[in-house]
């Protein structure tokens, strides 16, 4: 499939609020961190894993979902919430822990929950396999539209949930897709280090499934290939499996030293850059202007800079609400 | 699958189970029902037969033996507006699955902030007593209970199993269904007769969350649930004969946790012993122990006892597993010596 | 690789010896079992889990191993531990529960140990994935012989643990073969029901590793192909998974009544009874005789006579010993 | 790895940790090392850092994110004569191979009657307080204490790290050690002064099973283990400036449990406060409680009470969850409440 440059502005502007809100983000975690980088202290305190460099694959996916299609997604998971369109203001609030987050700030950065797009995300690599079945065995038994997406990382492929998942998902010819970031690295232990075969689309013969390898982080070809899955799912056509080569730009999470990284390895992937390399080719092919993308880079500040303002201004909920919210109302 | 009496009527827990589960199917089409040999077969134990016939295969779905996949699908059912009921076979395997349980299903209304609910039933076989070694014969009650954001419970006769089994499908929030295989009615498992009593045609709820007080009396409390409960009462018919008036108290439910009643109970009696066939340390018999206890332990006349598994696999012999289980004889023994 | 004459005795001696212990256990199984069936009453309580019908999975493989190798076994453990060469007679009185079994009767029929020929199994489904690997590994760092061989059924493939192990043996080029007995059922769910594809042996790509399917439950072309498997993990060539297409010729466990079954399923597999049809085959090829055969089949039998009285004579253990050996002594 | 002093050389848990497995991988070829990260890194929690530039890989192995897969690994290594030692790096993430812990691990030496021994060591972090939200800072030592058949230990200081690390790997029985992420001397995880402390540089072991007094009073007894013992600490130093005199028991190992240590303290003191990090039900804090007062209720002035986490999902705003943590005030406010 090709995009239309609805569709290419589209991801460019989800790619770009990602990355702006992940600048500032990145910011803010290290108030109150320095000098010593303590993770308890500053306004955002805890674990904070950043996915800059890996937008394409949540634009490429999530351009062809609409609010009632379903992501469950990773501890890495703001691009894929951004493209998902989860409200930005909350999401914002709940890393900050403010009452006006969408938990309130029980759950914060690992746990964005937007019901209303229907976004879920957890800290336990390869969780969010099942969920993404059961949710397309309820539209399947409904009747209803909706395919869901289970993002993974390339280290979680290797967890026993992903492969419990996929066989039920064939075997039901579910509604979903199996979507793998593969920026090279689980932590500190490569690809290589972790799993058997270089690719793991080829796991995906394992359950009968179409599987699909996509190289150098490539937003295009990511529409296409996903968007075909997509449509074949919708059809009835059962799950795929898509695995894509990604960039890691950063740490694991914020603190993280890299010392296991390779010389040279991250400058080379921040040489591809793929916001950059984007903004070239949509000028380059003539998609749009300068000034289209220039709006769109404003826009997208904006959005986010509003986010965090809000984000900033919010309540803390009450500490008593720890309490609350254990079991439904 | 029902028969005609209103009130005279007695089913197995296994059959409570069934008929539970199918009345709420029919009036609730987001009802579906998951897990392993539950189709065909109606569940190892019993609890889905005839459901397959009446619902069919799309609402009635054996599984692959994947349960991390099948229970965590649950969970993202459920958050999309099912309801579903999903069986894992035997206790004892919770820990191929437990994540999808207590770091999902027990946590994603608490991360959402009640965004989202997850309206699901968990039901689990329990207990030994028949041999099946220790892999297929824990209670583990004390590992459910302990870990927040599911409720946990457990009949002890069919009246409970389907009032409960109704309420646990009503229910927003997750609730672990754990039913004793010694109580199930199935023969080849041997039964508790007393597990097998009237149950109402027509469907009701069992409170979620409230003791009852089984039996009263004035000398002992006696606190159990499940197969507990059985002993607890066999126990007090044999003290009654030595004049001992034992008060007998079936927990129904261990999440929510009625302590009120445990506590008024022995208020009165001034004893308690717990009676728990999962293992006794750091589990349920301490719990209820620690309730009174941190309450007043004025009203304590002697030191509480537990009658609970020993902190030992469990042994697949017939004479060393019935050397480890509770039974009445230990309980009057537990009595005797703190008099 | 083709079976010299020995081994071919081999094999038949211990499918002969299987079902003759298996058949000498169903019928004391029932004793105190009727009118009334209970498990919990009789000599031998608790579930019971035959394999008539699976023996040639097991001699087939097992022919290419010694007392120095590995098996992991499964809740359907006597053919494998019989083939693997445990103590009869103390796996006998483990099945009755008495003092003189392995683990003096804590453990029961699902939990047959023998350190002396290193066999172990359980109750779980695919739980000795794992271990197998772990042994595996243990002689590869100690440069030791020794191959494990961990047994599973085709319902326990979809289990995470199974694919968890799989990657771990190849990228570790564990020496570790799994084989996947295929009784097309897990209790009364079939394969078609439970798993995505038809045949479990393109999961093996998945991992990189070699994979066989063998049709039939013939003991020839398992000696073989599982001969081919075992070599290459000798000589360093890591694991390999093997699916064998076999029969369950009883009900899941003693009791199950398997209405689930499809009409004349049965009977037409215990047409196909391996047993006869190994010994039809020898006599008809001239591989030996029908006296050399029918001696095996005695000495079998007396094998198997003495398991048993040795059971029922020797002693159960004291109740208090449900309390010891919780720990290492 | 280490400095020169003998027993006047300061460490961090982490790298009291490391300095054990070093020393005793020396002498003993058959130790290793698995787990998450635990290479190159040296592990998350700085715990194994250094060894893989001593050691090499096939000793310090990075696993593939398969914690059922290493952790069963380690048990078939154990059995073959290894001595694994593995890291579960969050002990939150047990739901994901618990089967193989608690089922495998923890079991075969009974199933096999002693046939078998399962000589390894399963390291996992635990606890909250810097905001890594609730599938990251969870304690669950009642859910790992609950069960048979593996020992479990979790140290509150460096020396105690250090020799508990060594007397796990040499045990032949299967040892859960937890850590407390908030005591590993990680800068970045904030830091318990407390727990660096001075640790002598040879090998030596710490008995499992022994609580520690490590402050003597008689007024109350302050019971816990790992941050615990911290938070009773500073109550401790509190309540002295109130001139009450309270004494502090490390638990040290839950199993087994010294329940003799506790017994005797509160015989002494007439008053109980546990403290625990973990969720308050059917865990830890019940199982002390009850501990003494099924020996001897008659020796307690006042009802026992304890300070543990409440039976909820852990917040990430760090104002919930410090709300929720134990700390040395709410510890002398149960000891106000008292009295
Ligand atoms: C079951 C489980 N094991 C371990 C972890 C710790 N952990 C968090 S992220 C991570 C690495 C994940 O790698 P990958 O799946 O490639 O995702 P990425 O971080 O690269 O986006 C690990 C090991 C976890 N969260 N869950
Ligand atoms: C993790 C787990 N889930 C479920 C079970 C219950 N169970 C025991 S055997 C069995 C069927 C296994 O089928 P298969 O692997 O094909 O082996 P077979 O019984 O056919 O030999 C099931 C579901 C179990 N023991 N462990
Ligand atoms: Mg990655
Ligand atoms: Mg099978």
């Amino acid at each position: 499939m090709t995009p239309s440059k609805d569709q290419i502005l589209w991801m460019y502007r989800n790619m770009v609020t990602s990355r702006r809100f992940e600048e500032i983000i990145e910011e803010i975690y290290m108030e109150g961190k320095t000098p010593a980088f303590n993770m308890a202290n500053g306004p955002i305190p805890g674990e904070m894993h950043l996915s800059n460099g890996q937008e394409p694959v949540a634009v490429g996916v999530c351009a062809h979902l609409n609010a009632d299609d379903i992501v469950t997604a990773t501890h890495r998971p703001h691009h894929q919430a951004i493209a998902k369109g989860v409200n930005l203001n909350k999401m914002a609030a709940e890393i900050f822990g403010k009452s006006s987050g969408f938990s309130g700030g029980r759950g914060g950065h690992m746990h964005i929950f937007d019901p209303d797009v229907n976004f879920a995300c957890s800290g336990i690599v390869a969780q969010g396999c099942g969920p993404a079945c059961g949710a397309a065995l309820s539209r399947q038994m409904q009747n209803k539209p909706g395919v869901a997406v289970s993002f993974l990382g390339e280290g979680a492929v290797n967890q026993g949930a992903f492969h419990e998942a996929m066989n039920l998902a064939a075997l039901w010819k579910l509604p979903v897709i199996f979507v793998v970031e593969d920026n090279a690295w689980g932590i500190s232990v490569s690809k290589e280090a972790s799993t058997a075969v270089p690719r793991n689309d080829v796991r995906a013969a394992a359950y009968g499934m179409p599987g699909h390898f996509i190289e150098n982080n490539d937003p295009y070809a990511i529409f296409d290939v996903a968007g075909e899955a997509i449509k074949r799912a919708r059809e009835g056509g059962g799950p795929s499996l898509i695995e894509i080569e990604t960039y890691r730009l950063a740490g694991h999470f914020m603190g993280d030293a890299e010392g296991y990284r390779p010389e040279g390895e991250k400058e080379a992937l921040i040489e591809k850059d793929p916001i950059p390399a984007m903004r070239a080719r949509i000028l380059s092919d003539g998609t749009a202007s300068a000034a289209e993308l220039d709006a769109i880079e404003t826009e997208s500040q904006s959005k986010v800079n509003e986010a965090i303002a809000f984000a900033r201004q919010s309540e803390l909920a009450a500490d008593t609400d720890a309490l609350t919210s254990v079991f439904a109302a | 699958m029902s028969s005609n009496g209103t009130n005279e009527r007695k089913l197995t827990i296994a059959r409570a189970m069934a008929e539970s589960i199918q009345q709420e199917m029919q009036i609730n089409e987001r009802v579906f029902v998951m897990g392993e040999d539950i189709g065909e077969l109606g569940g190892v134990f019993g609890n889905t037969r005839g459901l397959l016939e009446e619902f069919g295969k799309s609402r009635i779905r054996d599984t692959p033996i994947s349960e991390t996949a099948f229970i965590s699908a649950a969970v993202g059912a459920a958050q999309d507006g099912m309801r579903p009921v999903v069986e894992l076979m035997f206790a004892d395997f919770f820990g191929v699955c437990f994540d999808a349980i207590y770091n999902l299903m027990a946590k994603n209304i608490y991360f959402s902030g009640g965004g989202v609910s997850v309206p699901m039933v968990l039901m689990t076989s329990t207990g030994g007593g028949y041999s099946d070694g220790g892999q297929h014969s824990q209670c583990l009650y004390g590992s459910f209970a302990h870990l927040p954001g599911m409720k946990v419970v457990s009949p002890s006769n069919a009246f409970d199993a389907k009032g409960l089994m109704t309420a646990a499908m009503r229910d927003d929030s997750p609730v672990v269904y754990m039913f004793h295989k010694g109580l199930q009615g199935m023969g080849w498992l041997g039964t508790e007769a007393g597990a097998t009593v009237n149950t109402p045609e027509s469907d009701y709820t069992v409170e979620i969350g409230k003791a009852k007080v089984l039996r009263e009396g004035t000398d002992v409390t006696l606190v159990g649930l499940a197969m507990g409960v059985h002993n607890a009462l066999k126990a007090a018919d044999q003290l009654a004969k030595e004049d001992v008036s034992a008060e007998v108290i079936d927990l129904v439910s261990l999440v929510p946790l009625d302590r009120e009643t445990i506590i008024n109970s022995v208020a009165k009696t001034g004893r308690l012993i717990v009676v728990d066939e999962d293992y006794q340390s750091y589990g349920v018999s301490g719990e209820i122990i620690t309730t009174v206890c941190e309450h007043d332990i004025s009203k304590l006349k002697a030191a509480p006892k537990r009658v609970a598994y020993p902190d030992v696999p469990i042994p697949f012999a017939r004479n060393m597993e019935q050397f480890c289980l509770p039974n009445p004889d230990k309980i009057v023994a537990a009595y005797q010596a703190m008099v």
